[in-house]
């Protein structure tokens, strides 16, 4: 049975992920933030999936605003690295699985998800710097396959995050109904509370990180009863983002244990975290 | 009108009406993902507007680099984002004009916590 | 408050489009179609809807297989006509409605339908040829603004009959919760049964198009219960458009009366029917 | 492979399986809705092939017109349609190549009613 050995919430901040590929891991800025990966790295490095499904939103890099979908999947077999516009991160590209992600799809629209098919694919640093965090030295390719599933944060109306996590117990479905004994991981990407524009540019919640943080493993009904509104308010325009990571929370299920927290202040403007969740094994 | 579109102070909701508002200019940031139309771009700003079809308010918050009123105007700050790249303008130095401070104290704030707004 | 006035099921074959343009509706061949129209045009005609929802797919007309939605929704206030390859039917572009169409996408995202965003979309004979089908002489504007939703149903897997007659209840919540006291048209569009390639290419299958122009109003549920494998099986490769009859019936709801219904074979390569249905109203 | 893709017999059920492997040859067919492109593929069909990427066996289909392979080679009959449509080729002359009858009977047997599969 294939299964899902865990799952990761992570920011997706681009200069995280500069900070890696100009070796300033080490800087006095950036270490605290990868200082408190270490942990999570070295049990995810001796937990490695056959396949990682990455939920994100790209950044105006693959899709444009004439057509937005709410989810979508990619189900090609390969996914270019985007050129964001200062030409493509230094990484891999990545190879995708057609058969689970077809499967997945498949699943996922019987289950009343209305999935759009994206065949094409760019992916950008919303999926880049997620597996940059989970494999910082991939050297010629990245250790395990990717299925990407995108979500709409970035134009209301978004979906509900009660829809997100609905969307995740789906997933988790999907993923452990496809035929032989895949080893899975997922990745909920985005937020922390951030935001970009607008007077409240600058903005950064950590009361509401840190309550996220603690409630994304122990009450995730709370989170999803949040309206858009209340994420907008409270985690700023950008931190809505932090809704993917429900999708994450409803594939892996209630019966985890936390592996590893860490939560940093600030990656440029963002607010940054990770946590890394593992299903308990039965004694 | 009757947008449900939720009101936050200090934030713009960027929705379909918005996103309306600014397509030519959206369409125009993005264009510029790639370093040939950047050099066009560059060398005639004014007539690159007006291959993307920018109407009067959004060529002139263009040329006079408004970012605020670019976002007003419909920019997606996103796109926009390719813009200031071409200016050398980061996301911190656009902070810093949306909130009418220098870009240092915009960094300043950020590392001190970031903004709150309880 | 806005109400639905009436609800129309038709089929969208392109040559029925093109014996209108070309004045063939009066040719031997074409005159039983037109002829079945009549009773319904004339009835359409003096009760005429502010706004037509029509529900439709395109044909690689605008949207690629890059990328396909489920279920998408245009929100412009203009939509251009096609060139589906010989220059855009002489027919006018359409008018949208920017405010309806923002209102009835938020409600369906709130309910959990996983709408597509189309904010530039150029519409094809799917949604061209059954406007003329309620006007065949607009003159210089269509009667009604319109709102095109669509339908993925080319690519496996497409939503299924079941999630179609949901989306249709959830449309007709959005129609009515719109302020005002507009008048609403819903359009279903596509089949009857049709197979264009392939074997069984010629496919027509009157039993069950006539059991479905029944069901359509007496059991709905019975039609939702059908999977894609039966609707291909029944009706053909391309006769599964005829979900998005369900969706429309979805939308009208159950207290409803025929006002028309007539079956014509062949139009083309395909089974023609239309059905009108207008609500009972309240004695 | 886990395809649930139904199957029908004498039908192709498109599903993504098929439209990756068909991916060149759709694309050349959409580009066809242009006149510009059309004028171009008609100048040079084989130079217009290599131009959307199509492999040796997709080439092949279409520069022989050999419409069934098209078809089994993950050319989705909407496309397609483009395509025959340059050839002044009609849904009813591809429908009377895939049953291996004549247009002509083709159309007959639809008037009479259809083809029948019960
Ligand atoms: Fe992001
Ligand atoms: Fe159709």
């Amino acid at each position: 049975m294939t299964e899902i050995i865990w799952g990761l919430g992570t920011s997706h901040v681009p200069s995280i992920g500069a900070a890696m590929d100009n070796e300033k891991a080490q800087d006095e800025y950036w270490k605290p933030l990868f200082d408190g990966y270490a942990p999570a790295r070295e049990w995810m490095a001796e937990n490695t999936p056959d396949v990682a499904v990455i939920i994100y939103n790209d950044h105006a890099n693959a899709l444009g605003l004439e057509m937005i979908p709410t989810f979508a999947i990619g189900t090609d077999d390969h996914f270019n690295v985007a050129d964001e516009g200062y030409g493509p991160r230094k990484v891999p590209n990545v190879r995708g699985h057609a058969e689970m992600s077809e499967h997945i799809l498949v699943q996922l629209v019987n289950d009343g998800f209305d999935m759009t098919v994206c065949q094409e694919l760019d992916v950008d640093h919303g999926l880049t710097v997620p597996l940059s965090v989970y494999c910082p030295e991939p050297g010629e390719q990245w250790p395990c396959q990717v299925i990407p599933i995108l979500v709409n944060v970035l134009q209301y109306p978004q979906p509900t995050a009660q829809r997100c996590l609905a969307l995740g117990e789906a997933l988790g479905r999907a993923i452990r109904s496809f035929p032989g004994d895949l080893k899975v991981a997922v990745f909920g990407t985005g937020g922390m509370s951030h935001q970009l524009s607008g007077a409240r540019a600058g903005l950064i919640n950590e009361k509401f990180d840190r309550e996220f943080l603690r409630d994304i493993k122990e009450n995730p009904e709370r989170l999803a009863a949040l309206t858009r509104e209340d994420y907008i308010r409270e985690a700023g325009s950008e931190g809505l983002e932090m809704i993917m990571w429900l999708i994450m929370r409803g594939a892996i299920g209630d019966d985890i244990e936390r592996v590893h927290e860490t939560y940093h202040v600030p990656a440029s403007n963002t607010a940054a975290a990770l946590t890394l969740f593992a299903p308990v094994t039965a004694s | 009108m009757t947008s449900t579109t939720p009101i936050v102070e200090g934030t713009y909701v960027y929705d379909i009406v918005q996103s309306k508002r600014g397509r030519p200019l959206n369409r125009l940031c993005l264009s510029l993902k790639e370093s040939a139309n950047r050099d066009q771009f560059v060398d005639d700003e004014n007539a690159y507007c007006d291959r993307f079809g920018l109407d009067d308010d959004l060529k002139k918050a263009v040329l006079e680099r408004d970012w605020v009123q670019m976002l007003d105007l419909g920019g997606s700050i996103f796109y926009i984002i390719k813009l200031a790249a071409i200016d050398k303008k980061s996301m911190q130095d656009l902070g810093g004009i949306f909130t009418g401070m220098t870009t240092e104290d915009f960094i300043a704030e950020l590392r001190a916590g970031g903004r709150s707004f309880d």
